[in-house]
């Protein structure tokens, strides 16, 4: 395999952008090879270049600003080698999708939503693959259903908006697939994923790239996933390519600081078995170290307490439009938050995490249940009192670009909430800014740009300096680090649990990612279909899981080592259940064991296994 | 010979609505109508009756009229056929008497019926008309466009309340004229053919005749004069400039016809102040604070060149006029002394009544200022001579203050608007009318005492300038005694003369003619401002 | 959807009525008199009488009780006596306008067909200009061709109908001889050569009302594609290989045309309601010199029948294009 | 084996190997403090359209603004001997019918149509964003709003204007004085019948924003309504507003010309340049420049005024304000 010829040569390549302030560049003086049937990976930091140059073999970059201005991108088709980066634009529309295909990294905003996923799917078939309508749509079939989208006939027909994050991200995952490329180019293609399904479409990647020989040009910042998937692994800092080598060499021996560091920054599952209290993360940098004192709070006395808090959706219907069904997102659901501590949520795509976050600040309004924080019924105040309440407990949005405005400077951002509440005058709102942005250690001179001015990771930064500004006592941190890379994932988190240690503040986490669940939570609990099915301290969920669904979740959570890879076979997929009922259904309500003190695990109604 | 000469094209830029002459008072519908209808004698634009469907006309000498002026036998043309073949009798004349006298009917023509006591068919071709009181002028009713003949056999079930009902019979109204209606839209296009049972077989030269609606006055000129897709457009008042432009182009030419209408200005004897309480702006209990100095009239009057507004706004188609009866000659006044415009007399005039200099020019007295609101509705001649007439009345030191009114609801009559020209909340208006027929008496007696328009009379009444001299009312009450004609045209002008140069209630601007575009191509064309623009349609012709 | 289409339809009802109430009030307060084109030489009395004649002595909520009736019941009656030869409607009074004394509803029937074709197809032709010019001003932001598409757009924009619309006439009725100025509404198409005719007189001012249209919809359509363009999925639709025109013709502009179909939606009510100036112009007497002249002649029943039938179609046409939103974006819900 | 030492290694929470050797994580920030006024006027600034139009739409204010105390000709004075004359020193633009000076009636006029045409613009978008805003955003008041829209839609303009006039003409007159008065009512009527369009088109967009996370964000940190109006949602959909600004002044402008023959406008020795424009196309064969003039400030003033909102479209944009 390896004496192939390449099937992809990039060469020097350097793309510049053309802004405001001068040129930019993006990349500079990359060089790589990818050859049939191989897996490369790249990694690095967030905006290092890794997606600009996965859209430069595309030929992308242009329509977004961006020049190719210097380098090869040799790739081989039938009719010989072809530099990518002169070929003409009619040969270039006839390799997109057909010989290259691309998965994008916000699966959000990658589909248009105006029309159906089957149609969107079929498009590239019948360019590429001269297909008529119905064996586009026969084919476009296959595909929902190698990507392990459940109900796939009814997925066609259906519209972006109304799937899930994750089934998106499949679907875009699929569209890629459709013309089975020679090579795929992946943008941290499972960000959005839980681990479940992260694994599955894991597997289908490297089922395709064994059977059809197909190479994969795989970008992700997740060094577990690269552990699991790649032959080979490029390492970007900057702009430049700081070191390349077979995925062993690189996990075992790198060469590079850089690399070592990387490394040592993730997050390992199991790494915090035997410890009570969470514990700050690796950092990569000196002059980062983090005081290592684990987050042990002063009073554990409960601030949040949620009883039987269910949410529906209603679905609507019929000729006056009553409600025929609901979606039970979150089902009798009950919790405790500790004062100064830290609750995780955890599950899979689309088993209410988010809702439950929601319906506590009542941006969602709850179908029943009690809510109260510090003693103060959250569900009976009215509109003047929610607004006071909120004061108390603030949310960290999933997707932090989608949650800033993007008209606004940061500094504004941060102000509102002080100004909703009338805190301060003008100097004293903006030296407690300037505080913010020290706290979480952006520099003050990036006040007046505008959140597109940002990496992913500096955004998020804002996100929590706007929900620290008010001095909260419960913060709802929702995915709040799943999209950053490792570097600026550990420094978020660190930030996070210090203050939490130095003021007190409780959170509720939720998360996808189990190894960092396992470094910053005091409690978890396990989320399935609307329903926490397990809930107890971190050690007794991580170190005695109960609950089958518990136990499947933490196998499916891979592993930063390229020796203990998964196979599909280690995984036992199977569909996703519906959290659709028809309008009279009344759910059991949920009754737990108590396998140990505070550790519950849900008995009735079976929902798992 | 009939049918002969194809199509002639009409223009009438205000589109008919209606047929029927007794139910609109338009001039548009009126004249569509008289392509169809015809009275039993018309008006020659010298403003003479002539028989039409009358063998004669009526006169005490012939017997016609009797010795008490009560009376009035008409007789009637023999063999004369409605275009459905069937005779013109007698009948079809009481009948259309008492189509118009209904009183559920709403007519408009009524005031032409005005003291017909009643309208008989003494036989086949003679009717009798007799009257409440005698009448030195019957040639009202069945006289002019204004009150054709209607067929009885086709209207017998329009009567009263009906009538408005009827539109079948409205729309396509079967007549004596030159030609019969072949498809009528209302508002836009009316289509005639010749009518095959028109009395003179040699007549009408067109075959058929369209008349289309819509547009302005200018395209309606312009489709005469500039691209000869018309042959007639009707009421084509533009500029003298412009028409002179589109008359360059050759193809035809712009004729004008003078009948009584005069361009006039109200002087407001009352107080129109918006201090006053509503119901009381403009009645005859507060007097006008400045415009009841007759000098001040008089220098308002004085200083306006009318030469050089006519040759503005109307060109040939006006004449400078100090009478608000122009016409008929007898009744025309010798007064020409306003015809010369004097600033400085004008000034001298107002200094000698104590209107002194004050402030930015304006002349003052007692604390009043010569201030004056000048409205009129929405003309672009209007809008010219408004602005000429405050140039000079701001150099005798009257300052002017201008407004207009859209000209539906300046003249629209509603007694709930405070802008109708009747309501006058100003100090001056301007406008223009006329009377119909030849018998200027009726239009002189409007200008009397309990004519003034006020809450009593729902602000109708067109003594707009609430001019009240009871010497006046009572030679209005005179005149009607009078028979001769030489008298009674010196009473005339002794009244005209009486609101205008006297007392400078009204202040006459422009004896304005009415103008048509005529193609060169149409011959026979006789205008005529005394009776429909069309009374002659059977006469006209294609020339070669 | 179908089931928000039927409650907005329900909706509509009420709505309506309360239109209808408030154009009758409007009407009935607003100044003007059916009497005011009588000549001054009519006098008072006579005039009276005549307002008496038009039912003006009854008050107001007995003629809009009136108005009603005949609106809902007689005339539908009317016209099903039309179409089925029954004999329902005898004796019962249709709306009748004051300035002709016929039947409303007759007139508008006589009048649609000029309206439809000549403000219809301008509308029509407008909207086929302006999408083409807002889409590829849009694309190539800044071009040549965008700056003389938005240079003519806003010239032609800027410049009212009743001065383009004589400028044609003097330049292709007048001096080229081209074109009628005068626009026959009688003329009936039967052959070929009337055909032609048709199209001759039709030139003018259909171009001039599209020019006007097509001068406003192509803005809009332009900053909608200009905010489209800059999306993530138009990437993701250039990867998949599809040429440029199928990524711009389908994926940008299906997303782009959401706001411009309200606003070509808005647009349509008022090609029934005619294009006053420019019929006036050309003497296309279609509805909307019916609507100006009743107004001037203060012609209640012809105003507020044909005001409000233009309601009807504002508001059928407001849910036709909130249906439309719904059918070109799935993400908008009806609840 | 290897696996187990270095979570060994790693639980010491210590700075990873080799890191040392690493740069800073963050570069400090090059770009200076900027503020965002001077930032939107430089990026407006790079636009070349729209600082042409900048230039030439101040070149029109100070022609109508400062004009007339150049060119002292009062622009109602009648010259009777000078009528209809072509270029001339005396009348550098002409004379119309009455003798009356073309260059001060057009400087005249222009203050009235700006005027109007800004205002009666502005009216008609504030009212045509609160309605389309509000029933975008305020879920309860969808429905009236939408309703109200209709009506509005539907009422017949003329018999509307008309009943305003006869209202509020005299009452305004009073209190502000004729030419106050006047130009409340003329900016009045032409506001409230002209708002629907953009008030529909905001309802659809606002619609579409309420769905976005920055709102919901923006709400969790007990953003109240108003203020979430403010700063949020308007600043978003900004780009029809200025389409329909655009236009919105240009049929203001004609609008204002058209109410004057409702007997509505202003009195009619005070020129504006749609009446000017109306006044004059029945002699447009003859004198063409009167035509042209006034229809050439109007154009120029709506082109001038487009330019300038794409490019504050663009500069208000910070997504392309970087390239
Ligand atoms: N359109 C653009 N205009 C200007 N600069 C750009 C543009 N796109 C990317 N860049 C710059 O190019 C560099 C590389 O960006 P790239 O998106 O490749 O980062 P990345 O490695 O994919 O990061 P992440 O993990 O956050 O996705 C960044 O510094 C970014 O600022
Ligand atoms: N506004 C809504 N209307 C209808 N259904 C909704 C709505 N919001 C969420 N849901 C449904 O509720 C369920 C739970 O959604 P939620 O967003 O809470 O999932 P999650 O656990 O946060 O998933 P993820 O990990 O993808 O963020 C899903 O089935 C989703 O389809
Ligand atoms: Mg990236
Ligand atoms: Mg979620
Ligand atoms: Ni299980």
């Amino acid at each position: 395999m390896l004496d192939e010829k390449p099937l992809v040569r990039v060469e020097g390549l350097r793309v510049a952008f053309q802004t405001h302030d001068g040129p930019v560049t993006g990349v500079q003086d990359l060089s790589f090879d990818i050859r049939p049937g191989e897996c490369l990976c790249v990694v690095g930091e967030s905006g290092s270049g890794k997606s600009v140059s996965a859209l430069s073999l595309l030929r992308l970059v242009e329509f977004g600003g961006g020049e190719i201005a210097q380098g090869r991108l040799l790739f081989q088709r039938a009719q010989g080698e072809v530099d990518l980066a002169k070929a003409p634009p009619a040969a270039m529309r006839d390799i997109r999708g057909n010989e290259i295909a691309m998965i994008f990294q916000e699966p959000m905003t990658a589909l248009n939503p105006v029309f159906t996923v089957g149609e969107q799917l079929a498009e590239g078939l019948i360019v590429h693959r001269g297909l008529s309508r119905a064996q586009a749509r026969a084919r476009a079939l296959d595909l929902l259903g190698e990507v392990r989208i459940p109900e796939p006939e009814r997925r066609l027909r259906q519209y972006p908006h109304e799937l899930s994050g994750g089934m998106r991200q499949r679907v875009v995952i699929a569209m890629a697939m459709a013309c089975r490329p020679r090579l795929l180019i992946c943008d941290e293609p499972t960000t959005a994923l839980d681990v479940t399904i992260q694994a599955e479409i894991l597997a289908l990647i490297d089922r395709l790239k064994r059977e059809t020989g197909m190479a994969v040009l795989f970008i992700t910042h997740d060094m577990a996933v690269v552990a699991q998937m790649a032959d080979r692994v490029v390492v970007m800092f900057r702009g430049n390519k700081v070191e390349e080598g077979p995925v062993g060499q690189i996990f075992q021996s790198p060469r590079e600081n850089y690399t070592k560091a990387l490394l040592a920054a993730v997050p390992r599952l199991g790494e915090m078995a035997g410890r009570d209290a969470p514990e700050p993360m690796r950092l990569m940098r000196e002059g980062q170290v983090a005081r290592p004192e684990p987050v042990v709070p002063r009073a554990p006395e409960p601030l949040l307490e949620v009883r039987n808090l269910c949410t529906r959706f209603p679905v609507k219907g019929g000729i006056l439009r009553r409600t025929v069904a609901q979606v039970h997102a979150v089902e009798d659901v009950s919790l405790t938050v500790n004062a100064g501590e830290t609750l995780s949520l955890v599950g899979e795509s689309g088993c209410g995490k988010s809702t439950t976050g929601r319906s506590i600040l009542r941006l969602v309004e709850p179908t029943s249940g009690q809510v109260s924080l510090g003693g103060r019924d959250i569900l009976a105040l009215d509109a003047r009192g929610l607004r006071k309440a909120r004061r108390d407990m603030q949310m960290i949005f999933q997707d932090p670009f989608a949650s800033l405005d993007p008209q606004m400077r940061l500094l504004d951002q941060i102000e509102e909430p002080m100004l909703n509440y009338g805190i301060g005058n003008r100097a004293e709102r903006r030296d407690r800014i300037a505080q913010l942005f020290d706290r979480v250690e952006l520099p003050r001179g990036f006040m007046r740009r505008y959140p597109h001015e940002l990496s992913g990771g500096q955004r998020q930064r804002i996100a929590i300096a706007r929900a620290l500004a008010l001095n909260p006592r419960l913060i709802i941190a929702d995915e709040a680090v799943s999209a950053l890379d490792v570097s600026v994932q550990a420094q978020v988190l660190n930030l996070l649990m210090e203050l939490q240690r130095e003021l007190g503040i409780s959170m509720l986490f939720i998360s996808h990612d189990i190894a960092v669940v396992e470094r910053v939570s005091h409690h978890v609990g396990v989320m399935y279909l609307g329903r926490i099915v397990e809930i107890g301290t971190r050690r007794q969920v991580f170190e005695y899981p109960q609950h089958p669904y518990t136990r499947q979740l933490m196998a499916a959570v891979p592993v930063a080592d390229p020796r203990r890879r998964k196979t599909g076979e280690d995984l036992r997929f199977r569909p996703i259940a519906s959290p659709i009922h028809p309008v009279g259904h009344a759910p059991a309500p949920s009754t737990y064991h108590e396998v140990a003190p505070g550790h519950l695990v849900l008995t009735e109604p079976a929902t798992h296994g | 010979e009939r049918g002969s000469d194809g199509q002639v094209n009409v223009i009438m830029w205000q589109a008919p609505s209606t047929m029927n002459p007794y139910l609109s008072a338009g001039t548009k519908d009126i004249i569509a109508g008289s392509v169809v209808l015809e009275p039993l004698a018309s008006f020659t634009p010298e403003g003479e009756v002539v028989p039409r469907l009358a063998a004669e006309i009526p006169s005490v000498e012939n017997g016609g009229i009797s010795e008490d002026l009560k009376t009035v036998i008409w007789k009637l043309q023999p063999g004369i056929k409605w275009s459905d073949g069937t005779p013109f009798t007698a009948d079809d004349v009481a009948f259309t008497a008492e189509y118009c006298m209904n009183p559920q009917g709403g007519c408009a023509q009524l005031a032409k019926f005005e003291g017909v006591e009643k309208v008989e068919a003494v036989d086949e071709l003679t009717v009798r008309v007799t009257f409440v009181s005698p009448r030195p002028d019957p040639f009202s009713a069945f006289v002019g466009a204004q009150s054709p003949i209607l067929q009885k056999a086709q209207f017998q079930n329009c009567l009263g309340e009906a009538a408005p009902t009827c539109t079948e019979q409205n729309f396509n109204p079967i007549g004596t004229g030159a030609f019969v209606v072949r498809e009528f839209r209302t508002n836009d296009v009316i289509s005639f053919a010749a009518n095959p049972e028109y009395r003179d077989p040699a007549k009408p030269a067109f075959a058929t005749l369209l008349m289309k609606g819509g547009g302005d006055a200018a395209a309606a000129a312009r489709a005469v004069l500039e691209t000869g897709e018309f042959d007639y457009a009707w009421n084509t008042q533009l500029s003298p400039d412009v028409i002179a432009g589109m008359e360059a182009a050759g193809k035809g030419k712009n004729a004008a016809a003078f009948g009584s209408l005069v361009e006039r200005i109200h002087v407001n004897l009352t107080d129109p102040s918006s201090s006053l309480p509503e119901g009381e702006r403009s009645t005859i209990k507060h007097p006008h604070p400045i415009l009841t100095d007759p000098a001040v009239r008089k220098a308002l009057s004085m200083a306006i060149d009318r030469q050089l507004l006519t040759e503005i706004g109307y060109g040939p188609a006006g004449q400078p006029t100090c009478n608000l009866v122009p016409a008929p000659a007898a009744w025309a006044s010798e007064n020409t002394e306003c015809l010369t415009q004097d600033i400085e007399a004008a000034k001298a005039l107002l200094d000698e009544a104590g209107w002194t200099v004050g402030a930015g020019g304006i002349r003052e007295k007692d604390g009043k200022r010569l201030t004056l609101l000048f409205q009129t509705s929405v003309n672009a001649v209007r809008q010219d001579f408004q602005a000429l007439i405050k140039q000079w009345w701001s150099e005798i030191g009257v300052e002017t203050e201008l407004k207009v009114v859209d000209p539906s609801v300046f003249f629209g009559g509603d007694a709930g608007s405070p802008d109708t020209f009747q309501k006058f909340y100003a100090d001056v208006e301007m406008y223009a009318n006329n009377f119909e027929g030849s018998n200027p008496e009726p239009y002189l007696a409007r200008q009397t005492c309990d004519k003034a328009p006020g809450p009593e009379n729902q602000w109708q009444g067109e003594n707009t300038s609430r001019y009240c001299d009871p010497e006046y009312d009572r030679l209005i009450g005179e005149m009607t005694q009078i028979v001769d004609p030489a008298e009674r045209g010196a009473m005339g002008r002794r009244l005209n003369e009486m609101l205008t140069r006297d007392s400078n209630a009204i202040i006459p601007l422009v004896y304005r003619g009415t103008t048509s575009a005529v193609s060169n191509a149409l011959g026979g064309v006789k205008l005529n401002a005394w009776d429909s623009e069309l009374w002659n349609v059977a006469d006209w012709h294609r020339v070669k | 959807m179908l089931s928000f289409a039927l409650r907005r339809l329900l909706l509509a009802v009420p709505t309506l009525l309360f239109i209808s109430l408030v154009i009758f009030l409007l009407l009935e307060a607003s100044p003007g008199d059916p009497l005011g084109d009588v000549p001054l030489t009519v006098p008072p009395e006579v005039k009276e009488r005549m307002r008496e004649a038009l039912g003006l002595g009854q008050a107001w909520y007995v003629r809009y009780a009136l108005w009603l009736k005949q609106f809902f019941w007689v005339e539908p009656l009317y016209w099903f006596d039309r179409v089925f030869g029954t004999g329902f409607s005898q004796g019962m009074q249709r709306i009748i306008s004051f300035q002709s004394r016929s039947p409303v509803f007759d007139v508008i029937a006589e009048r649609l067909p000029q309206t439809l074709t000549v403000v219809g197809l301008s509308y029509l032709v407008g909207v086929m200009i302006a999408l083409p010019i807002g889409i590829v001003s849009a694309y190539r932001q800044y071009s040549w061709f965008d700056q003389i598409g938005t240079f003519v757009s806003m010239v032609g924009f800027s410049l009212p109908t009743f001065f383009t619309g004589v400028v044609f006439i003097i330049v292709f009725g007048i001096k080229l001889q081209w074109f009628p100025s005068i626009y026959d509404t009688t003329h009936r198409v039967t052959d070929w050569d009337s055909f032609l005719v048709q199209l001759r007189q039709m030139a003018m001012p259909v171009a001039v009302l599209a020019l006007y249209n097509a001068a406003q919809i192509s803005r809009f359509m332009r900053a909608s594609m200009l905010d489209n363009l800059r999306q993530d999925y138009v990437r993701t639709a250039r990867a998949k290989g599809l040429s440029e025109r199928v990524v711009v013709l389908k994926h940008v502009l299906r997303n782009s045309l959401i706001p411009v179909v309200t606003v070509i939606a808005l647009g349509l009510p008022a090609v029934f309601g005619g294009a006053i100036i420019t019929e006036q112009v050309f003497k296309v007497n279609g509805l909307g010199q019916l609507l100006i002249l009743a107004i001037h002649a203060n012609d209640m029943p012809m105003v507020m029948t044909l005001t409000f039938i233009f309601a009807v179609l504002i508001v059928s046409f407001t849910l036709i294009a909130d249906l439309l939103y719904g059918v070109l974006d799935p993400r908008i819900r009806y609840d | 084996m290897t696996d187990r030492l270095l979570i060994e290694e790693s639980a010491v929470n210590a700075a990873a190997p080799g890191a040392e050797a690493l740069p800073p994580a963050d570069p400090p920030p090059q770009a200076p403090a900027r503020s965002q006024w001077r930032d939107i006027w430089r990026q407006f600034r790079s636009h070349r359209g729209a600082m042409l139009a900048l230039v030439l739409f101040v070149a029109i204010l100070l022609f109508v603004a400062v004009g007339p105390l150049v060119w002292t000709i009062d622009p109602g004075f009648v010259d009777i001997r000078a009528r209809n004359q072509g270029f001339s020193a005396a009348h550098p633009l002409g004379t119309d019918q009455l003798g009356r000076d073309m260059l001060a009636r057009l400087m005249a006029g222009g203050r009235v149509s700006l005027a109007v045409g800004l205002t009666a613009m502005a009216v008609a978008l504030t009212l045509g964003s609160l309605i389309g805003i509000g029933s975008g955003y305020f879920r309860r008041l969808d429905a009236p709003l939408m309703r109200l829209t209709e009506l509005f839609l539907a009422l017949p303009l003329l018999p509307l204007l008309l009943l305003m006039v006869t209202l509020f003409r005299e009452p305004l007159g009073r209190a502000m004085g004729p030419a106050g008065g006047t130009f409340l009512l003329i900016v009045g009527a032409i506001g409230i019948t002209s708002w629907m369009q953009t008030a529909r088109i905001l309802r659809g967009e606002v619609l579409g924003l309420k769905e976005r996370e920055f709102i919901l964000a923006a709400q969790s940190i007990g953003t109240p309504a108003p203020r979430m109006i403010l700063r949020h949602v308007l600043p978003n959909v900004i780009s029809p507003i200025v389409v329909a600004a655009t236009l919105g002044i240009a049929t203001a402008i004609i609008t204002e010309s058209a109410l004057s023959f409702l007997g509505l406008g202003f009195p009619p020795d005070f020129p504006t340049w749609g009446r000017l424009l109306y006044d004059a196309v029945d002699q447009m064969q003859i004198y063409p420049w009167r035509v042209v003039l006034p229809g050439l400030l109007i154009s120029l003033t709506v082109l001038s005024v487009n330019y300038i909102g794409d490019g504050l479209r663009d500069a208000m944009d910070p997504r392309i304000r970087g390239r």
